[in-house]
């Protein structure tokens, strides 16, 4: 049994107020939904293809952060790489553009005239723009910075030692960090994972310029709400509230099934 | 295959340098007082931390020579307990002695009869399952033991295995990390504070302060003739082979002595210089072991003086000053050394 | 925390496409009505829109489109917009017509039903008997427009003002049917402005010659 | 001296396809500026005064998040919250939300008309939307959770045994936070302070719906590369390359004078 | 103000079920083997971990009564120094030792001082400056001693203080650790594997094992009649105060002893009972001390016996059976007892 746990104000007090800040805007959007309608905005089979497409897009752009950004995380935090504050920096990039720049820069880059998506369209017939994959690739482009600067932030936080035990037991360092690093790591791992997934299924401006917006193939739900807004902001607002109940509905669950202990 | 060690290693305020060699089979312990450098000499050893100078060999292999080889240390095969154990917090006890081997590519399931039979030695066999934050310090000492000796690696590197053991637990791991010691054909550097430990268990002591070798010999040699009342005081134990039978020892060395525990087979015999008593006549009492002897040398440190005792054992005792005034002892003195049985020590050596 | 005292502030609220235009004609206005600073906020009609319901201090509201204006205000017409077919210089999907905007295998963009600009589309192919076949439908003419400067599409309906913004990438074809979704744009002062004698002077230059050139030039049609 | 570190190829490929994913696209970007125009874009009174409202805001913004964030993280992690997994989801929403609806959430409440915008006006004759305090809030609503979550990921990593050896040294829970747990999260706090404040300067939808856009006041960089998208896209690039050189210039000398040490 | 604590815990497969008291002034030591709880007992105290029932009190305040009373840590006047220390990593050694103070509002620079003070006492000084990773482990005990020393705590926790010391700077600290715990007014519970520094430091012995306690009493009580081998083992030391003048002490209880090192002032002297020879007459030789005693009792153990003998001073000899029989050993038998003085090892006492 762990020692029960007094509060200071001097932390509560601002959490509270935090915790606040963040969610009395959303009591706010919910006050206003015109729950009556709510049904009927929501049965509509676009809005169903939208979430699920959302969810869908979300879920495989974390996959993709996690397989290259855990790794790269890795690299910033424990390969001594000469320029590792400027690549670090680096990383950072796709977080203060602005995600509809983002958009142009990737269109540049994979769109049919970009140097890579030329020949992705020629050698393989592969045309990234105005497609499902293009959604997640502009999603992880965007969400990808958040996932690799917290698990950086978690390995460095490490306690480096047990990585040196590991290595005189014989263990690669591809092995150690699997079987030692990573466990330990595990709450930053989760964090970056949250917050990719967050980031991902919330993310609009890059979506809708690199990979357009065609209902069921890249309509996400911030596209969706974004239309939904020119003409009918109730609507908007429902769905909005729709997605956040979805997201938060995945995140209470996974999070405690993945955070075994109560520490 | 000698690991031929010059390591140099300068920080801040502090400069390692010292030369080892450990040969196949050999167990050299490494003594000396708090930040005398003796981890930082494993580490290394280890290819946790690079030499600044010097080297680092075994048989042809470098493992380390600045400023151009450095063999990283998942390729050196050294086993290692560290000081603080660094035991894996979010994997069992098993897991974590069962770790060296299967990262050495052994199948998981022959790792873990091998983890699990380490475990057994150690007397931890029902706390396979636990986690490191759930053991005592003691049983995660141990855990730490299982784990770096599982591997047979060709290094071992021990640094105070034994520190957090309760007296009687440490009796029974001190034995049977001697009876391993001994099978084993790699090289063991044994970094401790008891030279109890040191004693029994290492071939040679190398005795470090301050970052240099003050002494370095045999345990006996050492005990013979320490170069500073430190190490006098750290040493100071006479210790001898032999075979026992019941309570009865015959020495390897010639002589035999009667102890308390009686045992079978070969032996490690251990008593301090301070119990060898010195009569002029042949006294009758309880002590068992009353042998004549005759003074071989004295040297004197700070409040006592080592006597050499040639004799069938030929001793050392401690005495104070006035008993080498009252006995006029002198080269070639004959005298009776008297030895209680409850005062010897006996280790198992196979 | 606005309101210098040495000039007297007027506030506009002005659709995003007048942004050119309209930054031209508040240097005039500020050379024509001394004393006067004139700070424009330029968004999406909508957000803008919502902000003015919502209390925002504005005096003029131009907007980009008669549905988005805010209800209740006495607007009037000061400039139209006429679609266009936006074609990457160069024509490579050899686009003639609005017939062309069927063919599946040509890449469009097409803005949302949602946006005006999707609305006037939709007119536009009503009156051409066209059902197009666009590979996105985007949130406003810009992401249209920039998916015809990367050459991403072949073809993209967008307003002649923002084919004229963007000559240097990008050719415009004119079609008969436009005249069907000519798009106009309201502007109004507010009953909550602030400022209302300096509103309803700036409304008045907005409509005066010297403003309307300024508009054709970027691509507006008188209403 | 540390052991030099060899980096396993199953590592350090998927890092290396993580880092171009990140960072081709910004060469893209760079190839497309049009670098003569450069000086005359950036020397106009507008784009200078829109860097450094970014700058200011980010920065402020960064300020009031890590006030708040940090005692909402360690509420997170450490206090026995009942419903601590539904709360720690809650803090996830104004990811998930799409910005320009946060911005809307953000007006219902704090506007003239909202429940509390309504008393800050009435009481005080505080209005927010449409200043630069507005262009903090708004975004801080978006950045915050970034803030929260990586560190909230730190703090379930850190070991909690030295938490408990400064209480028995008499040190209250508040100062425990302070002068133990804080120093030992250093590495997850900037992590989340570089999210943080990366977050910030790129914002754009909270941002231009509530506080709007007027030039000098709210007109942040994101907004000026927004409005020069409608006149004049080449500009919009070169606007994004000079927020991205400034950021990245910022973060690469500060990350690198606070993180002190070789890791 | 006595400590008075009822500790019940249930884990896993493991319960704790212990009574403690320690009487202000009091320094009791808890004794017992790897996983006996003694950490656990000490977590208990310091408010780390909840009871599952019983009480903790020290006089009237209650600190745990479950399910009601709970007093966390930060508000029990306790020092702590934890098994494995438990260094704060971002502070100096310094700033470590100062945290307490600091914690309970000494202002800075007075912090500073003491702890300079305490870490100049620990043998630090040169190191104040010293991050604990660059601390060697025996330097981090010491640094974790001083740490829990300066707070001067109603109640004072000593998970295994001095394991991880060197031989000489052990003997250092053991003697300033027992100067301060004489002055000090507070409790104190010492846990510890070594039988010397529980012998030397403690007033009373707790022994437990798997949780429960197995013997408890006076040092020289429970060393005259251990209730179990594992005990006889653990605590055979005689113990006795005295004066010391030179190299002869004079024993509170009675008789003198000669001693290898010289002394002054009040001292504690201890030696083994295996050091303790029996002579049926005075032998003439080596050995300084020579009394004659009284066999008061016989007590067997695995394989010796422990002789009680009454005399000045009384104390306890270890022989082997074959001597009980040699010299026909019953109660009434006199002889003469024997002690090297090489053998006793000497404390100061103030
Ligand atoms: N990373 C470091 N930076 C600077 N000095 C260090 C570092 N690590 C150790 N030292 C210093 O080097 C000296 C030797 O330390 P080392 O840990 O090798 O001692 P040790 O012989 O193992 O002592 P102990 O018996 O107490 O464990 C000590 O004075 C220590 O303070
Ligand atoms: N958190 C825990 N959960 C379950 N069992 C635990 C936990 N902590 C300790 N134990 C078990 O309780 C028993 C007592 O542990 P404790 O640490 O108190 O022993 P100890 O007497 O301090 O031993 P040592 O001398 O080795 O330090 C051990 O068997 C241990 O495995
Ligand atoms: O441009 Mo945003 O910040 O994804 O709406
Ligand atoms: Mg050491
Ligand atoms: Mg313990």
């Amino acid at each position: 049994m762990k020692a029960r746990q007094s509060r200071p104000a001097a932390l509560v007090i601002p959490a509270a107020i935090g915790l606040a800040f963040l969610t009395i805007p959303l009591a706010g959007l919910l006050l206003q939904a015109p729950w009556k309608d709510l049904p009927h905005h929501l049965l509509t089979p676009e809005i169903q293809a939208a979430l699920k497409l959302s969810l869908v897009c979300a879920t495989l752009t974390t996959a993709l952060c996690l397989t290259l950004g855990i790794p790269l995380a890795w690299l910033l935090a424990r390969a001594d790489l000469p320029g590792r504050g400027f690549l670090r920096a680096l990383v950072t990039v796709p977080l203060v553009l602005p995600p509809v720049v983002g958009g142009v820069a990737l269109l540049l880059v994979l769109g049919r005239r970009g140097p890579v998506g030329h020949y992705l369209d020629s050698w393989f017939g592969i045309s990234l723009p105005f497609t499902t994959a293009g959604v997640v690739l502009a999603e992880a482009f965007v969400a990808m910075p958040f996932l690799v600067i917290s698990v950086e932030g978690a390995l460095r936080a490490a306690d480096s030692r047990y990585e040196e035990a590991a290595a005189t037991l014989g263990a690669s360092k591809l092995l150690t960090f699997r079987r030692v690093t990573l466990p330990a790591i595990a709450p930053g791992i989760i964090a970056g994972t949250v917050l990719c997934w967050a980031r991902a299924l919330g993310e609009f401006g890059a979506t809708i310029t690199f990979a357009g917006n065609f209902p069921g193939e890249t309509t996400t739900m911030p596209l969706a709400v974004y239309l939904a807004l020119e003409t009918d902001p109730d609507a908007a607002v429902v769905l909005s509230v729709a997605l956040l109940a979805v997201s938060i509905a995945v995140l209470a669950c996974l999070r405690d099934r993945w955070i075994s202990g109560p520490r | 295959m000698t690991l031929d060690a010059d390591l140099r290693i300068t920080r801040d305020a502090f400069a390692l340098d010292i030369r080892l060699t450990v040969r196949p089979g050999e167990v050299v312990a490494l003594l000396g007082p708090n930040g005398a450098g003796k981890t930082t000499a494993v580490r290394a050893l280890a290819g946790l931390d690079h030499l600044s100078a010097g080297h680092v060999r075994v048989g042809d292999h470098v493992w380390d020579r600045p400023p151009k080889v450095f063999v990283p240390a998942e390729r050196r095969a050294v086993g290692v307990v560290f000081q603080d154990y660094l035991l894996f917090n979010h994997l069992s006890a098993l897991e974590n002695v069962a770790f060296g081997p299967r990262a050495r590519g052994v199948p998981r399931a022959r790792a873990r009869t091998q983890a699990r039979a380490w475990l057994a030695t150690v007397g931890l066999a029902e706390h396979a399952g636990a986690r490191p934050r759930t053991l005592s310090g003691g049983q995660a000492q141990r855990v730490a033991l299982a784990r770096a000796l599982v591997t047979q690696p060709d290094l071992l590197l021990l640094d105070e295995p034994l520190a957090a053991l309760d007296a009687s637990t440490r009796l029974h791991i001190r034995a049977e990390l001697g009876r391993h010691l001994r099978d084993y054909p790699g090289r063991t550097l044994l970094v401790t504070h008891d030279p109890l430990d040191a004693m029994v268990l290492a071939d040679r002591l190398v005795i470090i302060e301050a970052g240099r070798v003050v002494q370095e010999g045999p345990p006996t040699e050492v005990a013979r003739r320490p170069r500073t009342d430190y190490i006098a005081h750290l040493v100071g134990l006479n210790l001898h082979k032999g075979t026992a039978d019941g309570t009865t020892v015959a020495l390897d060395g010639g002589g035999a002595l009667i102890v308390a525990e009686p045992a079978a087979g070969p032996v490690h015999v251990a008593f301090p210089p301070s119990a060898v008593g010195l009569y002029p006549r042949r006294p009758a009492g309880s002590p068992r072991n009353t042998w004549p002897v005759t003074v071989a040398g004295l040297e004197q440190h700070a409040h006592t003086v080592r006597v050499h005792l040639a004799g069938s054992p030929s001793v050392l005792a401690d005495v104070t000053p006035a008993v080498v005034a009252e006995l006029r002892l002198a080269p070639g003195t004959q005298l009776w050394a008297v030895l209680k049985a409850t005062e010897i020590q006996t280790y198992a050596r196979g | 925390a606005r309101g210098e005292t040495d000039s007297r502030r007027l506030t506009v609220f002005a659709a995003a496409s007048l942004t050119e235009a309209f930054t031209q004609i508040g240097k005039d206005f500020e050379a024509a009505v001394p004393g006067t600073k004139v700070t424009f906020n330029f968004g999406g009609s909508t957000t803008l829109a919502r902000q003015i319901t919502e209390g925002a201090p504005a005096d003029v509201f131009a907007a980009a489109s008669p549905t988005t204006m805010v209800p209740n205000a006495a607007a009037t017409t000061f400039a139209r917009n006429r679609l266009t077919i936006a074609v990457p210089k160069g024509n490579p999907g050899r686009i003639t017509g609005l017939p062309d905007f069927a063919d599946d295998t040509r890449k469009i963009a097409l803005c949302a039903a949602q946006v005006p600009c999707g609305e006037a589309a939709k007119k536009a192919f009503t009156a051409a008997g066209v059902t197009p076949a666009p590979d996105t439908l985007e949130q406003d003419v810009k992401a249209a427009l920039t998916k015809v400067r990367l050459g991403e599409v072949d073809a993209a309906l967008v307003y002649r003002t923002d084919a004229k913004a963007a000559a240097e990438t990008v050719e415009s074809i004119d079609f008969p049917q436009a005249a069907a979704a000519v798009n106009d744009y309201p502007i109004t002062v507010l009953t909550t402005a602030p400022n209302k004698p300096d509103a309803q002077s700036f409304v008045d230059y907005v409509l005066s010659d010297r403003a309307r050139a300024t508009l054709t030039r970027a691509g507006f049609e008188a209403p």
